[in-house]
């Protein structure tokens, strides 16, 4: 076991979702796709997630789903089929066999896609910018309606900014803001530092929060702590 | 006008164009004089077999429906220790995503989540930001789901000619063959044994 | 390494640089290798040669202290009709006035330029011109002011079926939806505790 726990832990942040597990450990251990041992897989695959929660390691609610699935396709099968009637009943597994033999399908496709020579990795285009006349000239329009909602999104984003920076002037002060902060951290222990914030916010509200956080761990009512760099900054309630 | 002439004309376009040169743009081109019977194909085939000798750096590859000379692969290396382009590079999730929507467009956000076992928002807004993809039209189900499909741009990338210039899909077993046995085996319904199943 | 070998490289280098490749740029990428006593401005020299004859429409020309490949000047004229006969794309101007007026027609001058922030007064026309808009009526205000909308021919340019089936600002947050619940559900979650959690 502790051999196993090494090999998942290594291959962490290799897997791309559940169905990529399940591929992994159906090759690990050298199974069938076709004729899946359920409730060896089902026990393998819980494992691995429970590891996952031992080690704090934040599953994709996906890996639950296809858990869940597990479980009921086993429990079908436990069910003893009266055989005689039930002539075409389906395998319940079935359905997930498919799915894995077609996530594995594009996942080869993915590779030989890689595998082609890519343009800027394998090979290049003339990097020089001839003097092609201005695009004015030209009678017809490459268009795609994608250019149009992405350029009316950011339009419409600016707008948004500025009405923002134009209110940020009534925004709360530094006082109020460790009082709001103490009310809500009160409550729950600890907080992650973007959860203080606003849902719309401001860099003055960032500002302003950072300044009342500051206050508050030099007054030492609260503790701070970031696991790693870039990770989240974690507040905790100093009893 | 010669038939030299003429090739170094299209040459000439070829070079000056910044994404892969159609031939009907070239044929527009050549328009305004008499060709002949000669083949503006025909006359490219000739400029590609030019630029195919070990002598050259370039060649002329058939590139989303289009012409484009490239710097030849095998000498990647040599144009990478320039160090003047940005190197791209493709996630696995991104690649993944990719190839779903390359094989099965036009596909919808739900359909490509159903296949990859996982949510794709992400990787799908990257790969539009990237122009890899694109929105093809809305699909006829309730909430109107935007499906996707591939752009001109994603064969650039992949130096394709057009989407079924791709490798058919493969298993690493014939699937064909097995899918019929997991079929002939379904009536029976036999319980997973873990020792079973040893056949081929 | 064979002269046509190196030959090739440069080549590869002086066609995939942004600007004209300095002779010791050159140099310094093929410092990894021997090159005996070969020196570059020969190769070079051979380089150029080979695009002098009348049946290549490129030339190697020497620009600001380095080697550029550029087309013909005598095929110029050819190079220009490209430009008139092959697609472009709209400029960010033109492209954030047409996202307006298509989302929020029937729409003024002045509540374009209010969205935009600068005078859309030349883009306007532009579109107009090019057919991607019209004029659709007058606005029951002050001065009466004109209204502007798309046209069939937006439409056809942008392979859409009808003004609806243009993608939504929720489109566009459904895409992203996974990645922003990602960050907000973020901060909710329960703390990583450092002393509990040893069930399985």
């Amino acid at each position: 076991m502790t051999v196993m726990e090494e090999d998942y832990k290594v291959r962490l942040d290799v897997f791309e979702g559940p169905l990529d597990l399940l591929l992994f450990l159906i090759k690990r251990n050298e199974l069938d796709i076709y004729d899946i041992p359920i409730s060896f897989i089902t026990e393998q695959y819980l494992a691995y997630i429970g590891m996952m929660q031992v080690l704090n390691v934040e599953l994709a609610s996906e890996f639950l789903v296809i858990a869940a699935t597990l479980l009921e396709i086993k429990a079908r099968m436990l069910i003893p089929t009266p055989s005689e009637q039930e002539e075409e009943a389906e395998d319940p597994r079935l359905e997930l066999t498919n799915r894995l033999l077609e996530y594995q399908r594009f996942k080869n496709a993915a590779l030989q896609l890689n595998d082609s020579a890519m343009l800027y990795r394998d090979t290049f285009i003339r990097g020089m910018h001839e003097d092609s006349g201005n695009e004015d000239l030209s009678l017809n329009i490459d268009a795609d309606p994608y250019d149009l909602l992405v350029a009316f999104k950011s339009l419409m984003d600016r707008a948004r900014g500025e009405k923002i920076a134009y209110m940020a002037v009534e925004r709360i002060s530094v006082a109020q803001r460790i009082n709001d902060i103490m009310e809500r951290i009160g409550i729950v222990k600890s907080m992650a530092f973007d959860a203080l914030l606003p849902r719309e916010y401001t860099r003055m509200d960032i500002v302003v929060t950072v300044l009342a956080i500051l206050e508050l761990l030099r007054l030492r009512m609260l503790r701070c702590e970031q696991k790693e760099p870039f990770g989240t900054i974690w507040l905790f309630m100093q009893e | 006008m010669e038939r030299e002439k003429l090739i170094a004309i299209i040459e000439a376009l070829i070079f000056a164009s910044d994404r892969p040169l159609k031939v009907k743009y070239i044929d527009q081109v050549l328009s305004i004089i008499d060709t002949g019977d000669v083949r503006v194909e025909d006359l490219i085939g000739e400029l590609r077999a030019r630029y195919s000798t070990d002598s050259t750096g370039i060649e002329l590859a058939e590139v989303a429906d289009g012409w484009q000379l490239r710097t030849k692969p095998q000498l990647a290396d040599w144009v990478k220790r320039l160090n003047i382009v940005k190197p791209s590079r493709l996630s696995t999730p991104a690649l993944e995503t990719l190839s779903i929507v390359a094989y099965r467009q036009p596909i919808t956000h739900a359909e490509i989540d159903y296949v990859r076992g996982v949510d794709s928002g992400g990787v799908i807004k990257t790969l539009l930001d990237r122009r890899l993809i694109k929105i093809v039209g809305k699909k006829e189900l309730p909430g109107r789901p935007l499906v996707y499909g591939t752009t001109q741009e994603f064969l650039e990338l992949f130096g394709l000619k057009d989407i079924a210039a791709l490798p058919s899909l493969q298993d690493i077993k014939q699937i064909s063959a097995a899918e019929e046995e997991l079929e002939k085996a379904q009536p029976e319904l036999p319980l997973p044994t873990h020792e079973t199943s040893d056949e081929e």
